[in-house]
């Protein structure tokens, strides 16, 4: 075999998510057209009459069959064109461009925290399983977990904006004053400490803490008590008593023996902990005036803008295609066995 | 553990024969946190049934005169922007937020077991097409399709239980795939064949009731989730339909109201819903034992 | 910085847009504390061209801020001191003067001599007529708009000579030159825009989309879709006096809770259409100054629709207009701010609109007309609210099913999301009963009448259908108002419409803007987007 | 030997707190091990052979706890030593090798790494000298290129070299005592024999005391110098090996001599009491004939298909017991499973009661009139028991499917029918009502047994039926099912990887290696006079008994 296994399996998991992916631009097609409400009414604005709705819905080519609107769409998807939103009047694609780095900066913000917290709370609890630091633990997430995240942020936004008046006000990702940093990757923090520019970062960081927070607390559960469980499974297998018996340290036995075997599991919770962060995003970036593609979805959504909210749906795919991925590589990366075997 | 028990402690002694109640009565009394959730669902499952007979105030009666009152006596969680008393509300809520709830993962729990089941026994095509239909799904941000159903059906309850049990479908489906497909060539299963089972019937009797015990801790996440996803599409304008009380709805109005000081309104139902979701979470360990025979010891 | 700010001046609008100024990173500090304003609103602007198909109302305010119009309202202050526009007197904006023709059948306008659009370019009549005849072809809501004043053709526009531009009439109307004051017929620089017009695009409407090109007091610094658009003062604006500040920045914050909390923090200087209770509190605050004023030609209105059965009898309709429990209305879902519109005389001599209806809440009055009917037992019916209308549209619904019940009618309430709002309820019209809130921007009676009590026309929602009605509002609504003849049939107009109630008044809307303290200038106008021409800072 | 002994256990008791309180896994256990020594520990599962060992080296679960007694090492007292000091001799003075190699090793850790880990943690390499030093152990264990295997990860190693490496990690700091807690279960018998070598010798070498923690008398008769005979967390008896397999004193010893299998014993001789051997049958027509079977299993990415089964040909005749011997992966499982019907084979034909049944795919074949006279016992009792049912529930269900008269007959004619069953397998028939997990393996297997011989099956497959279970019990298990056998005048198709238990049941035997039967012919031709060298091998390899040891007849 010329082609390294671990590329083959790359390379089959990009291929079976090309049905998903078919799949996805079907729902998303039907769905789009289930959405009530007549996109040329909306476009011929108020006082239209039907003659002016009939030629809009014509030019729309909403007067033909669902098939052939099918087929258009696909042919215009081909070539990369996802149409123009009704509600921005931009065309999606450049939208979703300028609004996913937004979306996925608070997403990553927020699991980075969810990680950074969540996975030493699940170590802990499960070197102590049934002790009072996994209970404590155990009630904490969940308690994280049992609010909606609109209502944590607006909790967190009535406390430590209005109230204490510690964090800037929940206006989007830049005080007013600030314009964005020159664009990079599309991050402001990370675009900001590449201009260089402490202060513009210092107001990024602070704009993103309350949103990052929130959705933080919602995606802690699932992730500490995953790390929990799996840690609990790796400590009971027989390797980390042959470590125990070789007089390895605590230390070792517990992060490069237990915890790598149990990132396993955990990364996998991770891909789907994602899913529910990006459409929790949904609501915290409506809260924080976040301009992500989550509120540009909802906005859409709430007017049947056909265009955006397939090119939403289709940019998230095609995230989740990609994340799925990311997360089969690290799999592979992690799990030696992967890739050879099967 | 790291230690294998020794088997003679495991098995040893008379093992007494429990019933069904003493195993509940086991399960419940073995773990605190698990005595807790019971408890609170028992607290929720009464709200939820007798609420209407036990609240001070009829929950849709409105009165003017009386609107947006702080917590007091006569009000013990306020009242709202119509005067209507915000405990009757989040009381009486709890029938339909626990019937969404139930119903949307019932739901997802017997559409993703029969699609897992199938898929995990019998692999090849079946596995690969369920496969690919429960990849799109997953594709989705789960919130989002939510939302994109009920706005494209219409803000029902019932399309909020279809999408909420849509969206739940695949972690029950994947899951039981994997428990069913890794015990599929056990020896019970063999032996299960030798006995004359025909490959429905083992998958029904023999692999599906292994399946369960991680399946109920499924369950419980899910059923708060359900009440969650209600919320969220409450926040966003596809909830229920007014004036019915729903916990979802009340925190997502009353959340405009906390800027105005007027933190009752989504106070006592945000603790409710919480407590709720907070109970379900809890409960999953507590369920997955009573349905775990192992545990009967 | 100077540099900085010279590149920010010299960037081309044609690359608006986000990430445009790369060079800047905070706008300067002075600029930020004293030449800056910070508007608030929860709507997009998904437009910077009103005549654009798809263009949504917020968008509007581009038309406003940035373009000039030939005329414009003056200003009159209210009974509490705040500024309003005033219909009834007409400003020059980009026209000098004007004179109507003797037959009445013309206008001839003079334009400003100096006039410029921002490229330095004079504005000429050949720019007024493209922007006219555009407006009047290119479809959709400003020819429509159009049309109400009388202007159908670009035959009717004629360039005279450079600075004089000719309006013919195919008929004269009293609404004709308040409809040249409205957003719609602006004036674009059409050299520019028509250098980046095509073939399939002779108006530019994909160019003036995201490039403003006109002469307006303010030009677009940024747009940055879904998140904000700043302003920037044009130095060089003739048509009234210098805007106080000179950037403004529109910031769009969906949540209205967050709103609320910017504008008592004093984050930002001004949020624009703030929710009655609101409205309410912070006025009773006295922290955060309010400025509450009655929209003309507006109501919130109950509407039974005729083309369902029960709503067919008029007694039905009556027996509901007194089922209503308006009080409580006006008290908890209009939070005390707008106009009562109830409990007026029984026959009223006033032709003033909106003016308050005969009903007040009795129910034995209701229970009586009902029973007269054939639907004395009562019946069920879904009532229905717009999405987007929640904030007052639900308390109202719950309030009216209460009212409604105690006089055996059932309802379920039904919220319907914007979009299939107008759909169903304004284009279909099969909603059987709906909560509705037109206003009409051209503050006449026979206007409102126009557009909400003839069959067919977009806002009557209710299906109604009258011969006489439709003949009065025919005959008025060219009339000249101090015809002899128009304030009898408005009175008869009036008459008829509370005793047919097709639309059953709760109370005239209130529209609120809540600001910071130091902020002055802010004045209401018809068309309800932010009209920051007249924004500034009071002087300590 | 009067000097000091490296290890010596005092009166040690070891306690587990348990949801029904403290349990004493074992109670004053004393035992001693000197510099050099090879101790063997043994007894059967739930004796605390394993448990005492944990507490040595206080790597105790943490319910666990030592209650009593003193363990001291090289004058050192280990169980009050601060777990600090504990760590430093874990590895590097005592070390321990356990049982499932593969389970051992951290599986997504180079094998090189893990044994790098040891050394580096007791600072007897640094990592730039770590990986010589991780090479060289893993030649001392006799890895062949063990440049190329330091990257190697478990998964890519098989069974015994996987336990080479454990032993690898357990020597590379030159430990005094090597505990081995059941080295070699579970690997096949060459394979064990192999290691056991390699431990011996090694431990020789560097002059090292080893532990060896068995259930297998014959491989403590074969490596050790004393043994130590445990019995329920107690130890029963204790001295020189020579002396135990000679002169038990212990009526348990002497039970357990009795129950091992051995070359010279018949199938009862393994019982405490005399019983009159069981009728023996003569055998009658041919039941099953199996000609050129063959199973072949697709290749994975176009590999060559692999052949499990290559074209194999056998008959077993009414009332007869053919065993069928080989090493894991020889194919054995994959024909007994297309004997049964649960597997289609690729190519050949199989023969049941004249029937061809071969043809009949396997998917259909539960509804098939023969399904009932097919039956088999599985060889993990615990897997093959549904967790979720009663024993009740598992022995009525093929009557309840196939059953003939029971099946209609109501619950009352089910249970009678169950508890005969229950009786005839030996099963207590209180415990019908109780779940798997709450019967010990003996009583597991007898419910396997009883649910396979429900239908009254004409042949019985038994896939390594006592694998799993206690040699005393394996004894009685046997003797069952010879019993049966006569009693119901069943055949037995007796999978195995042990020639000794094989002997004890089968009246031929057929040696399968490859997925070819390379010899066949009556048993005690096969055992005595192999003509196939790798026969040899396999017999060779077994662990023996010391003839001295055989307990002439019943005491």
């Amino acid at each position: 075999m010329t082609v390294p296994p671990k590329v083959r399996l790359a390379g089959r998991r990009l291929l079976q998510a090309v049905p998903a992916l078919l799949g996805i631009i079907i729902i998303t097609f039907l769905l789009t057209r289930a959405l009530p409400g007549d996109p040329a009414v909306y476009f011929a604005g108020p006082a239209a009459d039907a003659a002016s709705i009939a030629e809009i819905r014509h030019r729309l080519g909403l007067d033909r069959s669902l098939p052939e609107q099918f087929l258009t769409y696909v042919g215009d998807l081909a070539t990369g064109n996802l149409g123009t939103s009704i509600s921005t009047g931009q065309p999606v694609l450049q939208e979703i461009i300028t609004r996913l780095p937004a979306s996925l900066e608070l997403t990553l913000a927020a699991l980075l925290i969810a990680v950074g917290v969540a996975v030493p709370l699940g170590v802990l609890a499960a070197t102590r399983p049934d002790g009072w630091v996994d209970h404590a633990c155990r009630f904490v997430v969940t308690a994280g977990v049992s609010l909606p995240t609109f209502f944590t942020g607006l909790a967190l936004v009535y406390v430590f904006y209005y109230l204490a008046g510690w964090a800037p006000a929940p206006m989007g990702r830049l005080d007013i004053i600030s314009l964005p940093p020159e664009h990079v990757t599309g991050f402001y923090l990370i675009d900001a400490l590449l201009a260089g520019d402490v202060a513009v970062a210092r107001s990024v960081l602070a704009h993103l803490a309350l949103p990052a927070l929130t959705l933080a607390l919602f995606t802690l559960a699932p992730i500490a008590r995953m790390t929990r469980a799996a840690m609990l499974q790796a400590l009971g297998s027989e390797f980390i008593r042959t470590a125990r018996a070789a007089g390895l340290s605590r230390r070792r036995i517990l992060i490069v023996y237990a915890l790598r075997n149990a990132l396993l599991p955990v990364v996998t919770t991770l891909g789907m902990v994602f899913s529910f962060a990006l459409g929790a995003n949904v609501l915290v970036e409506k809260v924080f005036a976040w301009p992500g593609i989550g509120s540009y979805a909802v906005e859409a959504l709430v007017v049947s803008d056909y265009a955006a909210v397939q090119g939403f749906v289709l940019t998230m795919a095609l995230l989740f295609v990609l994340l799925n991925l990311v997360i089969d590589l690290t799999y592979t990366l992690i799990d030696p066995r992967l890739g050879l075997e099967e | 553990m790291h230690a294998p028990v020794p088997a003679s402690i495991a098995a040893a002694g008379p093992a007494p024969r429990y019933g069904w109640l003493r195993h509940l009565r086991h399960v419940v009394t073995g773990n605190p946190v698990t005595g807790v959730a019971f408890a609170l669902f028992l607290l929720l499952v009464i709200a939820a049934l007798f609420g209407p007979w036990l609240v001070p105030y009829d929950p849709l009666a409105t009165n003017a005169a009386a609107a947006l009152q702080p917590p007091s006596a006569a009000h013990w969680f306020g009242t709202d922007q119509l005067g209507r008393d915000v405990l009757s509300r989040v009381v009486v809520a709890t029938r339909l937020d626990l019937a969404i709830s139930v119903a949307a993962v019932a739901l997802a729990f017997v559409a993703g077991s029969v699609i897992g089941g199938l898929a995990g026994f019998y692999g090849g095509w079946i596995d690969r097409v369920a496969g690919r239909c429960l990849d799109t799904i997953m594709a989705f941000p789960l919130f989002v399709l939510a939302m994109g159903i009920v706005a494209a059906a219409g803000n029902t309850v019932e399309n909020i239980v279809y999408a909420t049990a849509l969206i739940n479908l695949p972690f029950y489906a994947r899951m039981v795939r994997a428990e069913v497909n890794v015990r599929r060539e056990a020896g019970f299963v063999q032996a299960a064949r030798l006995s004359g089972n025909g490959g429905l019937r083992i998958l029904a009797f023999h692999l599906f009731p292994n399946a369960l015990p991680p399946l109920m801790i499924q369950v419980s996440l899910n059923m708060g989730w359900a009440i969650l996803n209600a919320a969220g599409l409450s926040f966003i304008g596809l909830g229920v339909r007014p004036p019915t009380p729903e916990w979802g709805i009340m925190v997502a109005e009353g959340a405009n109201f906390i800027v105005s000081g007027e933190w009752w309104l989504a106070l006592f139902p945000g603790a409710a819903l919480m407590l709720a979701v907070f109970t379900f979470n809890l409960l999953g360990d507590g369920l997955r034992d009573l349905v775990d025979p192992q545990r009967r010891t | 910085m100077m540099n900085r700010r010279d590149v920010l001046r010299g960037v081309s609008a044609a690359t608006l847009g986000a990430g445009v100024l790369p060079f800047l990173k905070a706008l300067p500090a002075a600029a930020a504390a004293g030449d800056t304003l910070v508007v608030v609103t929860g709507t997009t602007i998904n437009s910077l061209d009103l005549h654009r198909t798809g263009t949504n109302r917020p968008s509007y305010q581009v038309a406003v801020n940035c373009y000039d119009r030939l005329l414009t309202f003056g200003t009159k202050t209210m009974p509490d001191g705040t500024l309003a526009y005033d219909y009834d007197t007409l400003k020059p904006e980009l026209a000098e003067s004007w004179e109507v023709a003797p037959d009445g059948m013309s206008v001839v306008f003079h334009l400003r001599a100096n006039a410029t659009f921002w490229d330095g370019t004079p504005v000429t009549a050949e720019d007024v007529k493209w922007s006219l005849d555009r407006a009047v072809t290119v479809g959709g809501f400003p020819t429509t708009q159009m049309q109400a004043g009388g202007l159908t053709e670009p035959g009717q526009f004629e360039a005279v000579d450079d600075k004089t531009v000719r309006i013919r009439f195919h008929r004269p109307s009293k609404l004709t030159l308040p409809d040249l004051a409205v957003p719609v017929p602006f004036i674009i620089n059409s050299k520019v825009a028509r250098a980046n017009a095509t073939a399939d695009d002779p108006w530019a409407m994909e160019y003036l989309h995201r490039n403003p090109a006109g002469s307006g007091a303010f030009r677009v610094e940024r747009w940055d879709p879904g998140q904000q658009l700043v302003y920037v003062r044009n130095d060089g604006w003739t048509g009234g006096p210098l805007p106080g500040v000179k950037r403004v920045i529109i910031r769009e914050i969906p949540s209205q809770a967050t709103r609320r909390a910017l504008v008592e923090r004093g984050d930002i200087h001004l949020s624009y259409d703030i929710p009655a209770k609101d409205a309410r509190e912070l006025a009773a605050g006295g922290k955060v100054p309010v400025v509450g004023t009655p929209v003309e030609n507006c109501l919130n209105v109950l509407c039974p629709n005729l083309s369902f059965e029960p709503f067919r009898d008029k007694r039905v309709r009556q027996a509901i207009a007194w089922a209503i429990p308006y009080e409580d209305i006006f008290r908890n879902a209009g939070y005390g701010r707008g106009a009562p519109m109830w409990g007026g005389a029984a026959s009223s001599d006033s032709i003033a609109w909106p003016q308050p209806s005969p009903y007040t809440t009795d129910y034995d009055k209701a229970k009586a007309l009902l029973s007269e009917t054939a639907f004395a037992g009562g019946f069920e019916v879904p009532l229905s609210f717009d999405l987007g209308t929640a904030e007052w549209g639900e308390p109202t619904a719950l309030l009216i099913q209460e009212g409604l019940a105690k006089i055996g009618i059932r309802t379920t309430i039904d919220k319907i999301p914007g979009a299939n709002w107008r759909t169903v309820a304004l284009v279909e019209k099969k909603l059987p009963l709906h909560l509705e809130n037109f206003g009409g921007w051209l503050n006449t009676p026979d206007y409102y009448f126009y557009w909400a009590y003839v069959k067919g026309n977009l806002f009557n929602s209710s299906n109604y259908d009258d011969d006489e009605m439709m003949k009065l509002v025919d005959e008025t609504l060219h009339m000249r108002m101090d015809d002899p003849a128009y304030a009898p049939k408005i009175r008869r107009m009036i008459t008829k419409a509370f005793d047919d109630v097709p639309r059953i008044p709760l109370w005239q809307p209130s529209f609120e803007v809540a600001m910071r303290p130091d902020v002055a200038g802010y004045q209401f106008w018809f068309h309800r987007v932010p009209d920051v021409r007249t924004l500034g800072f009071r002087q300590a | 030997m009067a000097s000091v002994p490296l290890l010596d256990v005092r009166d040690l008791t070891v306690e587990f707190a348990t949801r029904r309180g403290t349990v004493r896994a074992v109670e004053r256990v004393s035992f001693s091990v000197a510099r050099g020594e090879t101790v063997g520990i043994v007894g059967e599962s739930g004796s605390g052979k394993s448990v005492s060992s944990y507490a040595v080296l206080r790597i105790l679960d943490r319910a666990g706890r030592i209650a009593e007694g003193s363990i001291t090492f090289g004058g050192v007292a280990l169980d009050r030593v601060p777990e600090r000091t504990m760590a430093e001799m874990r590895g590097r003075e005592i070390s321990m090798v356990f049982q499932n190699p593969r389970a051992a090793l951290n599986p997504i850790r180079p094998i090189g790494r893990q044994i790098e880990d040891v050394l580096i943690e007791h600072a007897l390499a640094v990592p730039a000298t770590a990986r010589a030093m991780a090479v060289e152990a893993l030649r001392a264990v006799r890895i062949a290129r063990p440049e190329e295997r330091y990257h190697a990860y478990p998964f890519e190693l098989s069974g015994g070299m996987c336990q080479r490496v454990v032993i690898a990690i357990a020597l590379a700091c030159r430990p005094q005592l090597l505990i081995a807690d059941e080295p070699t279960t579970g690997l096949d018998v060459t394979t064990q024999k192999a290691v056991m070598d390699l431990m011996v010798e090694l431990s020789r070498e560097r002059g090292m005391s080893v532990v060896l923690i068995t259930h297998d008398l014959g491989l403590a008769a074969a490596y050790c110098d004393r043994i130590v005979v445990m019995e329920k967390g107690a130890v029963v008896e204790n001295a020189p090996a020579a002396e135990v397999f000679a002169a038990p004193r212990h009526p348990y010893t002497r039970r357990l001599l009795q129950a091992t299998p051995r070359p010279e014993a018949g199938l009862r001789d393994l019982l405490p009491h005399p019983v009159p051997p069981p009728r023996p049958q003569a055998p009658g027509a041919p039941l099953l004939e199996v000609r050129d079977l063959v199973k072949e299993f697709r290749g994975r990415n176009g590999a060559a298909p692999f052949r499990a089964v290559d074209a194999i040909s056998f008959t077993v005749h009414e009332g007869e017991s053919l065993g069928l011997v080989g090493e894991s992966g020889c194919g054995k499982s994959t024909t007994s499973a297309m004997i049964m019907r649960l597997l289609d084979p690729t190519s050949g034909s199989i023969r049941f009661a004249g029937q061809e049944v071969g043809t009949v795919p396997a998917s259909r074949f539960a509804r098939h009139p023969l399904r009932g006279k097919l039956q088999m016992v599985f060889q993990d009792p615990t897997d093959s028991l549904n967790p979720r049912w009663t024993a009740f529930r598992s022995i009525a269900d093929p009557l309840l499917r196939l059953g003939g008269p029971e099946r209609g007959a109501g619950r009352g004619a089910l249970r009678a029918k169950a508890e005969e069953l229950a009786r005839r397998v030996g099963l207590p028939t209180d415990l019908l009502d109780r779940f798997p997990h709450q019967l010990s393996g003996g009583q597991k297997a007898r419910v396997g047994i009883a649910r396979a011989i429900a239908l009254d099956p004409d042949l019985v497959i038994l896939d390594e039926p006592t694998a799993a279970l206690d040699v005393s019990v394996q004894a009685v298990v046997l003797n069952l099912l010879a019993d049966l056998k006569a009693e119901l005048g069943m055949s037995y198709l007796f999978v195995s990887h042990d020639l000794n238990v094989v002997r004890l049941v089968c009246d031929r035997v057929m040696v399968m290696r490859g997925g070819r039967i390379i010899e066949e012919g009556d048993t005690g031709r096969i055992l005595h006079a192999p003509s196939d060298p790798y026969t040899r091998a396999l017999l060779d390899a077994i662990p023996h008994l010391p003839a001295a040891a055989a307990p002439a007849g019943a005491l």
